[in-house]
């Protein structure tokens, strides 16, 4: 539980600055706004792990989602962008279905959230100074398993995205289409 | 071995920091100029007989020379360099028979104003009367105007022209 | 705690001072526009066609293999802290871990993944 | 590989190493060129057109600003035409005036054409320790002549002056000192790896393709032709020097460019030999001519060895006191022909590598 | 262009005496940018200051004069670097200086200005060399603008044909006194004709 | 004598302040060291700047500016002055808020990084428990500010530049992360006064000299220094990506160029050079006057390796990057945990 | 409300969960489906990180949790951008609405 006034203000300034920007993510017109929204999001989801002493994971996200899965999905753009595009970012024609959907969604999690005793299990420890040495000791000795895991997944997820991204058959294919794509 | 030449460009950069240095700090110092140098132009009044060949020789009509005729000889009433067409090749200071023009050893010639750049080598009146004590054949009559309104001197093209005939 | 709040007065008044010398030079610049001015500077010619161009694949697969050497190297930083009292298993651990992220360099250096196209 | 959306890039005119005011037209795909369109006349000043109107004499300062590098080479060729056109007999000692004047000429040229490509390459040092010695040959032709860069020093039966009291002796001493410079060159940029891994094997030029192309110069010269008109036809005096003719191997930018630094040292001995000879001749420096030329009806063609090929002055005479017609074959116009084929599949880095190792001269391509 | 036949100059130049410059005249109408200007005139003097001692040329050369105007005086003996005027800026948005060092034809003229208009303020411009004063030895080439105050107001002319790098610093060293508005200096320009 | 002048002055301003509640007292002291090293970073920018044109006029046999000023000193605040007053172009096809975002952020991640550096003993702003771990993460913002400003610039050049500039400094963190991996796997933490501290006898330069070579020349490379200066590649890309800034918004990149130099050099004194640490028990130098002195040093010899080596192609440097660097890097961890097993099993 | 308690940030990461949803089931564009699936994730993470400060502050399980998240959304980008390359490839379009071939 937290009392201190500072925290407070902290957890609702970065929840309405994350909150907005999601929104802003969302919502914006072109797609690269929308990741530049979505690396403020990061950075202040940063800052709410701060808020709950997670100092190694507050990094981690800071340095993999805004360091580095940003400038992927940037590369991303990149490479998939028409120059005619200003407006990439729109909405398809589900709109009305989504927002449906959605609102009920977020019903029912607050529902469920609100029926929840959650003071019951709280517990009254408070997070050990430093995190990343308990992380360290823990990935290699309870979660071994899980850990030698992410290193298939990661070696899976990097020739699996090797092989589809580059793909010869087509070039030529996709050539023709690209010259007369670029000439309208 | 693969950075041998990396190395030797360390060491070069490094006796380079440490050697002396080439520069001339111009406006308190400068490198002695050479007697040939081609600079400003300077005309020997004295010799100059207006005959116009430098300006014959000038691939560009760069020099414009008025004269007058004083008694046998020709005045020299104005000689305008308009250095801004100049090349600065030299050929009319070779034409010249007399020796009378010259290259300086001023290399600066700037100006702020188009207006000043023309060298104006000669401004003067003719005298009235012919200064040589030779008889006067025929007194001129009329004063040529003389061009003394404008400090700046005009581009001339009378000059240049009349005496470029030899050449067609 | 309070260190992260020194962090944050560091963020704000870097903030500040990027954002008040912009400023600042709004204020005392001289502006003048003209149409040529406005247009995007491309050696003095006219530019020609889009600008935003289109990249090739081969960044893409640069960005992807640092998004997993990075993921990567937050387990090694998590281990090395704690390298000197874990012992040997977690050392052998950590080898069959950059091991396999090795086969993975490898596969893309074969590839060709790592060639600049 | 996909294939990305093409896209064209201006590289220049303003550019910084264009070399002035040139434009390719790039056609990209990513960093790679698919085209390269050159596109010359920026610098267009109309200069064969104004020969027709000047003085036999009067085009000499013309000359100059074409290849304003190595001004001498380009007054040498023109008098060589005019003089061949007239039959004048050029006096020994003008041959070796013009011989050190015209090397001391090319030697300016290569140094700024290693020291810009070090530029181009990212080297800035060089490009500085390069113009030092610029300096001191600019000195050394501006104590001959009276000017730094556009001599006009070449007359029509000679050249325009005698060596001043001691100038040789300074000559002399330069060409001592210039082998320690050019060895500092050599560590610094030829010597250096990453200077290698960028032009080696970058924009090879063919043997064959060089010749059918009508190359010259060090650039035809680094695909391992062996033509320099210094050797193959001597004009002038230079079959009296012994000096080699540095050839390259694979025609690839660094054979291009090593070739020129092995040139520089060629020159040092060239100087070296004609100061010794010239020692011993005693003379006018100037065949006696008319002071108006009327060259008869006619035309000649001269060609010599510049420090960017082979440059050829083609003067028509109509018997009046100006030329009929002048026209001028300029390497560097030559040279950049093969450019576009030189530069696909190359990188934009390679551009530019490419470009300064051909060493154009802007003034002489547009002329 | 046409050919400049008759040699006749009408100057596009800057007349920094005008009375309007003072703004003495009670007819000017003072554009809202000057009178913005006049609110900074204290500071102006302090900016002016730092603007005169770092001009940070345009990487720009046009032919023969550049070899000399720009390199040769960038190099080791002359120097630029002293005075703080040696980063040759490669994109016209940050330079202060446009130094047109050559020949500017016709097919040219189009970009110069196009360079010129996309420099940021404040700029000046040094005309190097005949060619860029005046068209100089191909003034009467149907292909050469007869000068580059056609096209673009200079500031500091620096004849010659190259002039020595010395010319170059001393058209700077010129460019500075008038960036200073140092009277003594300029007054001694002021219809100043050189006589032999 | 002048050992604990600035720990000195900070302990004295909070005692001044002891009246204050804690967390106000805290924070001026924050805001009073921040304020001190703003200035520091400026004033060292300013500096090197200057001494960046005097290393390379003196290695190109001319001078470099010395009329500014005392022997030139104010040539760089002039410089900074007529930026300031220079015209902010903001061409009409930009991306208007993003383009002036660019310059107001660079700074950020680069003064945000200055917060964990010890410039001396006890004399880090804050010393916090993770404290690489958060300067490599801060100082990987800075990528997408640089492509930020290249995007938003709407023009090829500086797209073109900003793109390689993203792909390199993403190549080259990579080698740079997993070089410091050898010092942690030593030192055991992420502290920056403990990883000083483990350098009491030997130097990591000395027991980890492939990590420092992997961590140099990476660390080159991230602040787009020659010969991997890709990013600004004069000869080709005109200016790369700030092509299109003009003024004050150019002199941020400029400042924040240096500003990183900085960063990087403290780094590697910090990570090899054993930081603060006096050398063969010189310690009558106060320990933040040998930071400076070992910071200058690297920083002299970077600067060194800009004027004498060409710039590298891009292809090379992508390669280079992966195919000798992060292998190399690779390397260095087994050899390290290796080493250090055999260590143990010796020393112990 | 001047205390932060756990509900707070469970109703906080569902909010965030609704924007990327909604983002998800509306976006046409093919990679801003895979941002806001990444806002999910994230959102996800914010209660990992929540209860295991709340509840297990000892055993570090959702921070762990929430560590393997990152990797996997990682991964899923990766992947996810590869994909979409391959398609746009083939299609010359990110628009979701053109990916209907499977439907056929
Ligand atoms: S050629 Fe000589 S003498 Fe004749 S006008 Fe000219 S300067 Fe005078
Ligand atoms: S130097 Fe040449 S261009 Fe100049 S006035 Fe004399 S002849 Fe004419
Ligand atoms: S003034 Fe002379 S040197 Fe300068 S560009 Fe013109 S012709 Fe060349």
């Amino acid at each position: 539980m937290e009392t201190s006034i500072y925290s407070v203000i902290a957890f609702y300034a970065l929840a309405i600055t994350i909150l907005g920007n999601a929104a802003l993510v969302v919502f914006a017109r072109n797609i690269v706004h929308s990741v530049l929204f979505l690396a403020i999001t990061f950075i202040s989801m940063a800052g709410l792990f701060l808020l709950l002493d997670a100092d190694f994971i507050a990094a981690i996200q800071v340095l993999v989602y805004a360091g580095a899965v940003c400038i992927m999905v940037v590369f991303g753009i990149m490479l998939i962008q028409r120059p005619d595009m200003k407006d990439t970012n729109l909405f398809n024609t589900q709109l009305i279905a989504g927002t449906g959907v959605v609102a009920l969604v977020f019903a029912l999690c607050a529902i469920l959230a609100g029926r929840t005793a959650w003071t019951d299990l709280v517990a009254t420890q408070a997070v050990p100074e430093n995190t990343i040495q308990v992380i360290g000791a823990l990935l290699m000795s309870k979660y071994v398993i899980p850990f030698e895991v992410v290193a298939i997944l990661l070696l899976v997820a990097l020739i699996g995205a090797i092989v589809i991204a580059r793909d010869e058959s087509s070039a030529i294919a996709v050539d023709e289409g690209v010259k007369a794509n670029a000439h309208d | 071995m693969f950075g041998k030449g990396l190395v030797k460009g360390m060491q070069i950069t490094w006796k380079e920091f440490w050697a002396p240095k080439a520069t001339i700090q111009y406006p308190e110092h400068q490198n002695p100029i050479p007697d040939r140098f081609h600079g400003r132009f300077v005309l020997d009044l004295n010799n100059c007989i207006a005959c116009g060949m430098c300006a014959n020789a000038c691939p560009n009509k760069v020099i414009s020379l008025r004269k007058q005729k004083v008694g046998t000889k020709q005045f020299l009433t104005n000689y305008v360099m308009n250095i801004q067409y100049c090349m600065f090749c030299g050929l009319c200071v070779e034409s010249c028979p007399k020796d009378a023009l010259h290259f300086s050893k001023v290399i600066n010639m700037n100006q702020y104003f188009y207006n000043n750049i023309p060298l104006v080598l000669v401004q003067r009146e003719a005298p009235a009367e012919p200064v040589e004590k030779e008889k006067p054949a025929a007194k001129p009559t009329s004063q040529p105007k003389a061009d003394k309104s404008a400090p700046t001197a005009k581009s001339e093209v009378a000059a240049s022209k009349a005496s470029d005939k030899e050449g067609e | 705690m309070s260190d992260w709040a020194g962090v944050f007065i560091f963020f704000v008044v870097a903030l500040i001072f990027g954002a008040g010398g912009i400023a600042t030079s709004f204020l005392i610049q001289p502006r003048r526009d003209t149409p040529l001015k406005l247009e995007p500077y491309e050696c003095g010619m006219p530019t020609q066609g889009p600008t935003w161009i289109q990249f090739r694949t081969s960044y893409f697969l640069y960005a992807l293999l640092f998004v997993i050497f990075d993921v990567e190297t937050i387990y090694l930083y998590a281990w090395a802290v704690k390298f000197q009292s874990l012992g040997l298993f977690a050392f052998i651990e950590m080898l069959i871990f950059v091991f396999i992220l090795i086969v993975g360099l490898w596969y893309a250096w074969k590839e060709g993944a790592l060639e600049w196209q | 590989m996909i294939r990305t959306q093409e896209y064209n890039l201006n590289f220049g005119p303003q550019h910084p190493s264009t070399h002035g005011v040139f434009r390719l037209l790039l056609t990209l795909d990513g960093e790679r060129v698919v085209k390269a369109e050159p596109i010359c006349g920026y610098l267009h000043r109309g200069i064969e057109k104004l020969a027709e109107s000047r003085t036999y004499t009067q085009i000499i300062p013309y000359t100059d600003r074409m290849d304003y590098l190595a001004a001498m080479l380009q007054n040498w060729g023109y008098v060589m035409a005019v003089e061949k056109l007239m039959g004048v007999e050029v006096p020994e000692k003008a041959e070796y005036m013009r011989v050190i004047s015209g090397e001391l000429s090319r030697l300016a040229s290569h140094l700024i054409a290693i020291g810009t490509y070090s530029l181009d390459i990212g080297a800035f040092t060089g490009f500085l320790l390069a113009f030092r010695e610029r300096e001191t040959t600019m000195d050394l032709l501006e104590e001959l002549t009276g000017s730094r860069m556009t001599l006009s020093f070449a007359r029509i039966g000679g050249v325009a002056a005698d060596a001043p009291e001691g100038w040789l002796d300074k000559v002399d001493k330069f060409m001592d000192k210039l082998p320690d410079c050019i060895d500092e060159y050599d560590g610094l940029i030829t010597g250096n790896e990453i200077f290698q891994a960028r032009t080696r094997d970058v924009g090879v030029l063919k043997p064959e393709t060089a010749i059918n192309y009508s190359i010259s110069g060090p650039t035809l010269r680094g695909s391992g032709v062996d033509y320099d008109l210094r050797k193959a036809k001597p004009y002038g005096i230079y079959d009296r020097f012994d000096f080699e003719v540095p050839l390259g191997k694979n025609g690839d930018c660094f054979d291009r460019f090593d070739c020129r630094m092995r040139e520089m040292r060629q020159i040092i001995r060239i100087v070296k030999q004609a100061i010794e000879q010239i020692k011993e001749i005693d003379g006018p420096v100037i065949a006696k001519v008319p002071k108006v030329l009327k060259p008869p009806k006619g035309d000649a063609y001269e060609e010599i060895e510049t420090s960017k090929g082979i440059i050829g002055y083609y003067v028509v005479s109509d018997g009046s006191t100006k030329p009929y017609r002048v026209h001028v074959r300029r390497p560097s116009f030559i040279n950049l022909g093969y450019l576009d084929e030189m530069l696909r599949g190359y990188l934009v880095a390679d551009v530019v590598a490419i470009l300064g190792s051909i060493d154009i001269m802007l003034g002489e391509v547009d002329c | 262009m046409a050919v400049n036949k008759g040699k006749q100059i009408e100057t596009a130049q800057k007349d920094i005496w005008a009375p309007e410059y003072f703004g003495d005249n009670p007819d000017y109408n003072c554009p809202p940018e000057l009178k913005r200007l006049i609110h900074l005139a204290p500071v102006e003097k302090v900016l002016n200051l730092a603007r005169a001692h770092s001009i940070w040329p345009l990487g720009f050369g046009l032919a023969c004069c550049a070899i000399e105007g720009l390199m040769a005086a960038q190099g080791p003996r002359y120097d630029l670097s002293r005075f703080g005027y040696e980063v040759l800026r490669n994109t016209a948005r940050q330079a202060d200086v446009m130094m047109v060092a050559g020949t500017i034809t016709t097919k040219a003229a189009d970009f110069v200005v196009r360079l010129w208009e996309q420099m940021s303020e404040p700029k000046w411009c040094i005309a190097i060399g005949g060619c860029a004063i005046s068209g100089g030895p191909f003034v009467d080439s149907y292909h050469v603008v007869p000068g580059v105050n056609k096209l673009i107001p200079v500031d500091v002319y620096v004849p010659g044909c190259p002039p020595r790098p010395e010319a170059v610093i001393e058209g700077f060293l010129m460019l500075r006194a008038k960036i200073l508005d140092n009277r003594e200096y300029l007054e001694n320009f002021k219809g100043r004709v050189v006589t032999g | 004598m002048f050992e604990n002048l600035f720990v000195g002055i900070a302990d004295g301003l909070r005692s001044l302040l002891g009246g204050l509640p804690l967390e106000i007292n805290e924070a001026i002291v924050m805001l009073v060291k921040l304020v001190a090293i703003l200035v520091f970073i400026l004033v060292n920018a300013l500096w090197l700047v200057y001494m960046e044109r005097k290393v390379a006029g003196y290695m190109q046999a001319r001078i470099g500016p010395n009329r500014v000023g005392p022997k030139g000193l104010l040539q760089t605040s002039a410089d900074i002055g007529k930026l300031i007053c220079k015209e902010i172009i903001i061409h009409k096809d930009t991306d208007k808020v993003v383009f002036m975002l660019a310059p107001v952020l660079v700074f950020v991640p680069t003064l945000m990084v200055f917060a964990v550096i010890p410039f001396g003993k006890n004399m880090a702003a804050i010393d916090m428990n993770i404290g690489l771990l958060y300067l490599l993460a801060i100082a990987s913002l800075s990528t997408v500010i640089f492509w930020m400003a290249g995007w938003a610039s709407n023009n090829k050049y500086s797209l073109l530049g900003s793109m390689r500039s993203v792909a390199q400094m993403v190549s080259y963190e990579l080698p740079m992360v997993l070089a410091i991996l050898g010092v942690i796997m030593i030192t055991g933490s992420l502290k920056m006064s403990d990883i000083i501290a483990a350098q009491e006898h030997t130097w990591f330069i000395f027991t980890q000299p492939i990590a420092f070579l992997i961590f140099f020349i990476a660390s080159v490379s991230e602040c787009n220094r020659a010969p991997f200066d890709l990013i600004e590649a004069e000869s080709e890309l005109v200016n790369g990506f700030n092509t299109e800034y003009s003024g004050m918004a150019f002199a941020m990149f400029y400042l924040a160029e240096y500003a990183n130099m900085l960063v990087c050099c403290a780094m590697v004194t910090i990570l090899f050079l054993g930081g603060w640490l006096a050398p063969f028990g010189l310690d009558f130098i106060p320990s933040w006057l040998w930071f400076f002195i070992k910071m200058y040093v690297v920083m002299f010899v970077i600067m060194q390796l800009r004027w004498t080596y060409p710039r590298i192609r891009v292809d090379q440097l992508m390669g280079f990057g992966w195919k000798v660097l992060v292998p190399l890097s690779l390397a260095n961890i087994f050899v390290t945990g290796i080493g250090m097993y055999i260590y143990r099993a010796i020393g112990w | 409300m001047l205390t932060i308690s756990l509900t707070h940030y469970v109703v906080l990461s569902a909010l965030l969960f609704s924007i990327g949803l909604f983002g998800v089931i509306t976006k046409r564009n093919a990679v801003a489906v895979l941002i806001c699936i990444e806002i999910m994730l994230n959102a996800v993470n914010i209660n990992l990180v929540a209860f295991s400060k709340y509840i297990t502050p000892m055993d570090f399980t959702g921070q762990i949790f929430s560590l393997f998240v990152i990797t996997v959304a990682a991964a899923e980008v990766g992947i996810g951008l590869a994909i979409i390359i391959a398609i746009y490839r083939n299609k010359l379009s990110v628009n979701l609405d053109d990916f209907d071939w499977l439907k056929w």
